[in-house]
């Protein structure tokens, strides 16, 4: 692994207010975590030159994510971070293609490799422990810039909107004020 | 009179928005229900939360202190929110100091928001009338409830059982004596609004090892000793008479 | 507006009060579920449920936006004809049409190949029915999501003490003064960690943590350690070289109960280098550990088998048997290991500077060793020796991803255990605890199957699909040391892979490496998006075409509640129910909710009822069971055994009349034994009226030093819990490892790699 | 604070029309002294139309700024605390005071009832006027004491502030009046023209006052008392909420910095220098439509003025939301 392209770490942590990618559709926690930005240390960021809040791309040996970064001082300078799965694919979970989750939340799985690049040990060894082949998420290493100016502000990869499915409730309206007893009836949920 | 408010223990806040969500879970169908949400699964989702919970960060890598910061309504003592309301809506009850706001008679100004110090009135874009953090009232003072839950729903939710519940003007009260005790300070207190919740700050434990602490006599290593060999050289027992 | 003192909540509309358990996490806290004329008013936490102690987090109040959340699936759907896989193009089908459509093509698949069906599933914690159906399945390819989560903490520890952390054991806050955190992100083992940690810091406790990022707990840390990721290994050895340096370890816990002092062969040539010297003796049937090993005896100069009672061994030095066979104590090749390992030689690695090092391997020294606990609790040892009361060295850990999720995972995990180890912190006081149904031997006695021969056409699986491997002979492998398995567990590469790869199960089938696939059933993952590594790419891999046009991995199975990423994916979909919709158990036999003091099971009771056509994927499993007529769903003439998924918790038992089920509260048949006893047809109600949770509370002289506490140990074998009531001494030094190592360099009489 | 139209055209159009009153009672009690020409009682008649059309029309504006404006009637229940409540006692009673003066003078009741010392003949319209003037000045005291009374927000927390909206008033409302007197082509453009400009004048001594102090003073609370954690180095990352909420849309105004300054140059040309100038070269050059011009300009540049009056107002609840995270 090549540490001298790939300087930094990247890991994920579990937000406590969200449990994997279970609770974009809550209408309450999303409004808590909405969107992950990268969070990245201060003289990190100034040496990759780039701005807090700037649209920043993060590459790894197999991939590249593009996102926002928001400095952190409570971060080790040779690992940059972000919230485990807030990012969603457009139009999944019942959100709207345009929802924040999509354009501005990014996933950085992307980056992190199932698969060793060919070495002595074999030609698809599994990006694992080698004692439990327990997947080594953590051991990813990244490098980081700013996107340029003209990119567009969306986070990257996109994927084509993924459609409702038969079942599903109609799309919701813009107001909801929950009140249990009189809500099924409101949003239109069929029992 | 009694004035009942929270008091927020910073030194055991982990942040987990407990108190967010509880407070939203009892409140949109309870009394001062709903709390309504605006594109609720669209982009920029917004909606009327009683009680957030926000991060701070202190000091410079690798002295940096991470805060976690729950606000709602302080309900103040001396309350610049309530004598600015025009029609009576915002007021402060007299038996308990709780500082609410009555659906009914309010016309949605906001000129009480503009005088709330700490931002802890929501308007309902909605129903068109501010809202703000009851303490729970409907709670609270519901008698059919046992004593343990008659109390603010983020009291009873909190984990870490950060959230003291009590009357602050009660100096025997949990509240009062954890104010004293562990510092509890008011915010904003220039402004002169007397807000009732307080908040503890953060203490550190530390530890002092002396050195000469380190081994003790009966060190285990000292039961590893191997014998020492003798030195094969002559000595002088072998030489002198 | 209505003075809201003169309304009470609970007279508005039609109240009910239900209790079940919450399921917004993987942490299971008892919950209160208030319901307003069919609706869901208010969900707070279950005041008398021993996990949560009345606490909700926000996931939990926040359940009533996933009961009625617009991502819900309500109708079984199959992918349109001629519409492209990932297009999320679907028509609904009646739940009769899908399970027609799996019957036929599983009971093809299993009439031919078992192997070519694949089930593998997420953050179910419920591996025992999701388990017990692949294996009578008879498909090897199975295994729920611990190979991409946390395996490395179960293995690393359990390979070490018998133990870990999580639902199997964790850190005693209410008795210790010094708590040190690595690798913990925010959440794991969130509300009870939470209740535990804030009474420890207002009891005037110590909190370090150590972790690149200080958020969440770190943020309240009296001290926060920011170390570089990946390298908790290096900072734990230099400790531990620290701790022996300065002679700060607990000398008589590491003798007695642990194999520090047994001496190991050391002599590179030899062909048993590197193993335990163990003399002849008579070993009865099925003991797994047997104490024909040996000490150096300080006094007398010479070997004696071990724990001989008024033996003091050596922990340290170089010897020669009478046999002339040179050993070293396990201690001395552990303070061989790190001796270059200095707090220096960590501080470049782990950027944390060599002086903070030396001071947190005092902290824990001084503290362990000055600050220790007695309570007056009489106990009796495996060995015959009764102690009057358990002493406890007030330092505890805690670690999770931080650790386990890099490729060093599991040997800093073991050098975690074995830093808790030389404290003197397992299953005592202050320090690290089990919990039911652990401790268990080293390794646990269930193994994988070991030879392709164990799958075999409409026969069920010879053996457990996840199981713990002790020596190469257990792996999974066939004549030519290839992976019978499609994810490689068990494998020469990947030994001792105790809860599967799942995060190479979409690409190897894509490749066809070690082999093709049929049908490929996910439950409770999202494997098109943030359950796999690679995603942009392993979603191409799903809709990827071989020549002939067909997909490369035939049938794609979707179980989920909402409308995931991977339900695009999918040629069938399974709409679940949600955790308020549904029975459910956390079961011993599964990932329990033990508290330090006993076991606790509990259950799910539905608080509402199913939306549109949802099913529980635990039905679904029962269903399919019974029409492909799988031996344990079908009484011998082959007709359907359980009428639905309560009745076979309530009647199955892991063998005929071996009193185990899914649930130990309330067996017999008037609810009065526990954990083993005949089924109890009222057991499901018996839980309703006691919360929905069963706590167990052993006495207290069972509660401590589990590993090698007589009494403990045969109540345990008693109730069926561990099969032997042998001591579960703490591998310091790791022989299971060491066999491996003789196997590679050709030397083990077993097997041996390719 | 985020500026909210609705109250700007509120308090920009009734100190028009307060000015406008103020205006043909000054002229009636000039005329009344002989010192001007007296007036038609057509033209005060005329003139307290206009006044009240636009008090009216700012009624209307600030239903605008309501959630429930069937329920405005309650706002005047609390006038023993609240300003605004004070406001909309004021307000009516101008309007009717102003109304009843308008009328007076309609109907020519301007017989004197009864004459103090010989020499000055009190009529109905006289009393009426006083009292008009008298709910015109509390009117203004309330609409400005409602921004002033905030003792939070310093920019507004100032004499000034009352002192802006009176002198503002009192000068869009001659500006007007000359403009009115130009249509009328009665000779009082020139008397009304000088005070317009001397109000104009004295307004924009108390505004640049109030810019200046607006940018010089420190916030006397920072984010240390507002967490009460006292690091010097104190940031906030997260709000607790990421799609915006009710806190950032109403005490935010988002506006680049660019823009405010343009703005601010614009209004101080508008309300300022040009309607002066503008009143100058009327004189100069006896032209019916200047005044008419100088005072449209004027009313434009108030409700800028008005804009970054809210603009430049820092409310102590932002403090707690900086940043998104």
């Amino acid at each position: 692994m090549d540490t001298q392209t790939y300087p930094l770490n990247a890991l994920t942590q579990r937000p406590m207010a969200m449990y994997h990618s279970w609770d974009s559709q809550n209408a309450w926690l999303r409004q808590i975590h909405t969107h992950n930005y990268l969070f990245v240390n201060p003289r990190t960021a100034e040496a990759n030159g780039f701005g807090d809040g700037d649209w920043i791309w993060i590459e790894s040996p197999i991939n590249k994510v593009r996102c926002m970064a928001r400095f952190s001082e409570a971060v080790e300078p040779g690992t940059v971070w972000t919230w485990n799965a807030i990012g969603k694919a457009a139009g999944s979970w019942g959100l709207s293609p345009k929802a924040n989750e999509s354009q501005k939340g990014f996933l950085l799985n992307h980056v992190i490799s199932e698969e060793l690049p060919p070495c002595e040990a074999g030609e698809h060894m599994s990006n694992s422990d080698p004692v439990t082949g327990q997947a080594a998420w953590f051991d990813v290493r990244v490098r980081i810039y700013p996107a340029e100016a003209g990119e567009p502000e969306v986070t990257s990869p996109q994927f084509k909107p993924q459609k409702r499915v038969p079942g599903q409730d109609p799309k919701r309206g813009k107001w909801q004020a929950f009140v249990a007893g009189a809500f099924r009836k409101k949003a239109k949920i069929q029992e | 009179m009694t004035q009942l408010a929270l008091v927020i223990d910073l030194n055991v806040c982990v942040g987990c928005h407990a108190c967010v969500t509880s407070c939203k879970e009892w409140n949109t169908s309870g009394w001062a229900g709903p709390l309504t949400d605006q594109r609720p699964y669209d982009a920029d989702p917004t909606g009327v939360f009683f009680n957030r919970v926000q991060t701070y960060e202190a000091g410079v890598f690798p002295n940096t202190e991470t805060y976690h910061f729950p606000k709602s309504c302080l309900h103040c003592e001396d309350p610049p929110c309530v004598p600015v309301c025009p029609t009576g809506a915002s007021y402060k009850r007299e038996d308990n100091g709780v500082v609410l706001v009555d659906y009914d008679k309010c016309i949605g100004c906001k000129y009480c928001s503009w005088a709330c110090p700490y931002g802890a009135r929501e308007f309902d874009e909605q129903q068109k009338v501010m809202k703000k953090c009851t303490l729970c009232i409907d709670r609270i003072t519901d008698m059919s409830l046992p004593e343990s839950e008659r109390k603010p729903a983020c009291v009873l939710a909190c984990p870490t059982r950060a959230r003291i519940y009590g009357d602050i003007h009660d100096p025997d009260s949990e509240v009062s004596v954890a104010i004293r005790e562990q510092g509890g300070y008011p915010l904003q207190p220039e402004w002169g609004t007397k807000p009732s919740n307080h908040y503890l700050p953060r203490r550190k434990t530390r530890i002092q090892i002396h050195e000469d602490e380190l081994v003790r006599v009966d060190n285990p290593l000292k039961k590893e000793a191997l014998p020492t060999l003798p030195e094969a050289g002559e000595t002088l027992d072998d030489v002198a008479w | 507006m209505q003075d809201p003192t003169s309304r009470s909540d609970s007279d508005q509309g039609r109240v009910e009060v239900k209790e079940t358990t919450c399921y917004m996490c993987a942490c299971r806290c008892g919950i209160r579920v208030t319901l307003r004329d069919g609706e869901i008013r208010h969900i707070e936490g279950n005041p008398d449920h021993p996990l949560n102690k009345g606490a909700i987090c926000a996931k939990g109040s926040s359940g009533i936006m996933k009961q009625y959340s617009p991502a819900r699936l309500t109708k079984p759907l199959l992918r349109k004809q001629g519409a492209e896989r990932g297009s999320s193009e679907f028509e609904e089908i009646s739940w009769e049409h899908a399970f027609e459509l799996i019957e036929g093509r599983l009971s093809k698949i299993r009439a031919e190949d078992p192997k070519k069906f694949a089930l593998f599933t997420g953050r179910d914690q419920m591996q025992a029915l999701t388990g017990m159906f692949a294996k009578q399945f008879g498909t090897p390819n199975y295994s729920a999501h611990g190979g991409f989560c946390s395996v490395n903490m179960a293995a690393g520890m359990i390979y070490t003490i018998g133990g870990s952390f999580w639902e199997f054991g964790g850190p005693d806050l209410d008795r210790a003064k010094l708590f040190i955190m690595i690798g913990t992100a925010e959440d794991h083992h969130s509300n009870p960690l939470k209740i535990a940690l804030a009474d420890f810091k207002r009891r005037g406790g110590r909190f370090i943590s150590i972790n690149p990022i200080r958020t969440g707990y770190s943020a309240i840390a009296d001290e926060w350690v920011p170390i570089k990721p990946g390298t908790d290994g290096a900072l734990i050895m230099a400790i531990t070289h620290e701790l022996i340096k300065q002679g700060l370890y607990d000398r008589d816990f590491l003798i007695k109960y642990t194999n520090s002092a047994e001496l190991v062969v050391d002599d590179p040539s030899r062909d048993d280098h590197g193993l335990f010297r163990r003399f002849e003796m008579h070993i009865e049937e099925g003991c797994f550990d047997p104490e024909n090993k040996l000490w150096w005896d300080i006094d007398l100069d010479r070997e004696i088998s071990t724990h001989t009672p008024g033996v003091d061994p050596r922990l340290m030095g170089e010897f020669k048997l009478e046999d002339g066979t040179p050993v070293k104590p396990a201690f001395q090749l552990l303070k061989d290991r790190v001796e270059e390992y200095t707090p220096e030689w960590a501080a470049h690695i782990t950027g944390i500077p060599a002086d903070t090092i030396r001071r947190l391997a005092h902290e824990m020294g001084v503290v362990a060793r000055d600050q220790k606990i007695e309570l007056p609790i009489q106990w009796t040892d495996t060995w015959g020796n009764d102690h009057d009361s358990v002493i406890g060295n007030p330092v505890a850990f805690h670690a999770m991803r931080g650790l386990a999720a890099h490729s060093n995972g599991f040997q800093s995990i073991r050098a975690l255990s074995i830093l808790m180890t030389l404290l003197g912190t397992i299953d005592r006081p202050g320090g690290f605890r089990h919990k039911a149904p652990f401790p268990r031997p080293i390794p646990p006695c269930p193994k994988p199957p070991n030879g392709p021969e164990a799958v075999q056409p409409n026969t069920p699986l010879d053996g457990m699909p996840l199981g713990w491997p002790s020596k190469p002979d257990d792996l999974f492998v066939d004549e030519d040391g290839e992976a019978v398995r499609l994810d490689k567990a068990f494998s020469w590469e990947y030994p001792l892979s105790v809860h599967g790869l799942m995060h190479n199960v979409i690409t190897n089938a894509w490749r066809g490496d070690p082999y093709k696939i049929d049908t490929l059933l996910l439950f409770m993952a999202n494997m098109a998006w943030n359950s796999s590594m690679n995603t942009e790419n392993v979603r191409k891999m799903l809709t990827d075409k071989d020549e002939s046009g067909e997909y490369k991995i035939p049938f794609l199975i979707v179980a989920d509640a909402f409308q995931s990423e991977t339900v695009a994916f999918a040629d069938l979909v399974l709409p679940d129910t949600t955790y308020l919709e549904r029975h459910d158990a956390m079961s011993m036999l599964d990932r329990p909710i033990s508290e330090f003091d006993g076991p606790v099971d509990s259950v799910r009771i539905p608080v509402v009822p199913p939306r549109g056509d949802c099913k529980p994927f635990q039905e679904v499993l029962i269903e399919l069971g019974s029409r492909l007529g799988l031996p344990a769903f079908v009484k011998e003439d082959g007709s359907r055994k359980f009428r639905d998924y309560p009745d076979f918790i309530v009647n199955y038992e892991t063998s005929p009349g071996s009193g185990i089920g899914f649930l130990a509260g309330w067996r017999g048949k008037g609810g009065e034994k526990f954990l083993k006893g005949d089924p109890n047809p009222r057991q499901w109600e018996m839980y309703k009226e006691n919360g929905c949770f069963y706590h167990y509370e052993l006495p207290k002289s069972y509660q401590y030093m589990r590993n090698w506490n007589r009494g403990y140990l045969e109540w345990a074998r008693a109730h069926s819990m561990i099969r032997y009531a042998e001591p579960i001494t703490i591998h310091l030094y790791s022989e299971v490892l060491q066999r491996f190592r003789l196997a590679a360099q050709g030397k083990w009489p077993g097997r041996i790699p390719p | 604070m985020h500026p909210a139209f609705s109250v700007i055209f509120l308090t920009t159009l009734i100190g028009v029309g307060q000015g406008l009153f103020l205006a043909l009672y000054t002229g009636q009690l000039y005329a009344l002294a002989n010192l001007l020409p007296a007036q038609s009682s057509n033209f005060y008649a005329v003139g307290s139309m206009v006044s009240l059309v636009l008090l009216f029309a700012g009624l209307i504006a600030s239903f605008f700024h309501l959630g429930h404006p069937e329920r405005a009637w309650r706002a005047a229940t609390q006038w023993r605390t609240s300003w605004l409540s004070r406001e909309v006692l004021a307000l009516p009673a101008a309007m009717g005071l102003i109304f009843l003066y308008g009328t007076v003078h309609f109907f020519g009741l301007t017989k004197p009832l009864f004459v103090i010392s010989g020499t000055l003949p009190v009529d109905f319209s006289l009393i009426i006027g006083g009292l008009g003037t008298l709910a015109v000045f509390g009117l203004f005291l309330c609409t400005a004491m409602i921004y002033a009374s905030l003792r939070f927000i310093k920019a507004w927390y100032s004499p000034l502030t009352v002192a802006n909206f009176l002198f503002l008033g009192i000068a869009s409302g001659f500006m007007l009046a000359s403009a009115f007197s130009a249509y009328q082509g009665n000779s009082l453009v020139g008397f009304y023209g000088t005070w317009a400009v001397i109000a104009t004048l004295f307004g924009l001594l108390t505004r640049v006052a109030t810019l200046y102090r607006n940018s010089h003073f420190r916030c006397k609370v920072d984010l240390k008392s507002a967490v009460g954690v006292h690091h010097s180095q104190l940031e906030q990352k997260a709000q607790g909420f990421m799609g915006g909420s009710f806190n950032t849309r109403e005490f935010f105004h988002g506006k680049s910095q660019g823009l405010l300054n343009l703005i601010r140059y614009a209004f101080l040309l508008m309300v300022f220098a040009v309607p002066v100038i503008l009143i100058l070269l009327a004189y100069a050059l006896e032209s019916e439509t200047l005044p008419l011009l100088a005072f449209g300009i004027q009313y434009l540049g108030l409700i800028l003025e008005r804009y970054h009056f809210f603009t430049e107002a820092q409310h102590p609840q932002n403090l707690y939301y900086q940043s998104m995270a």
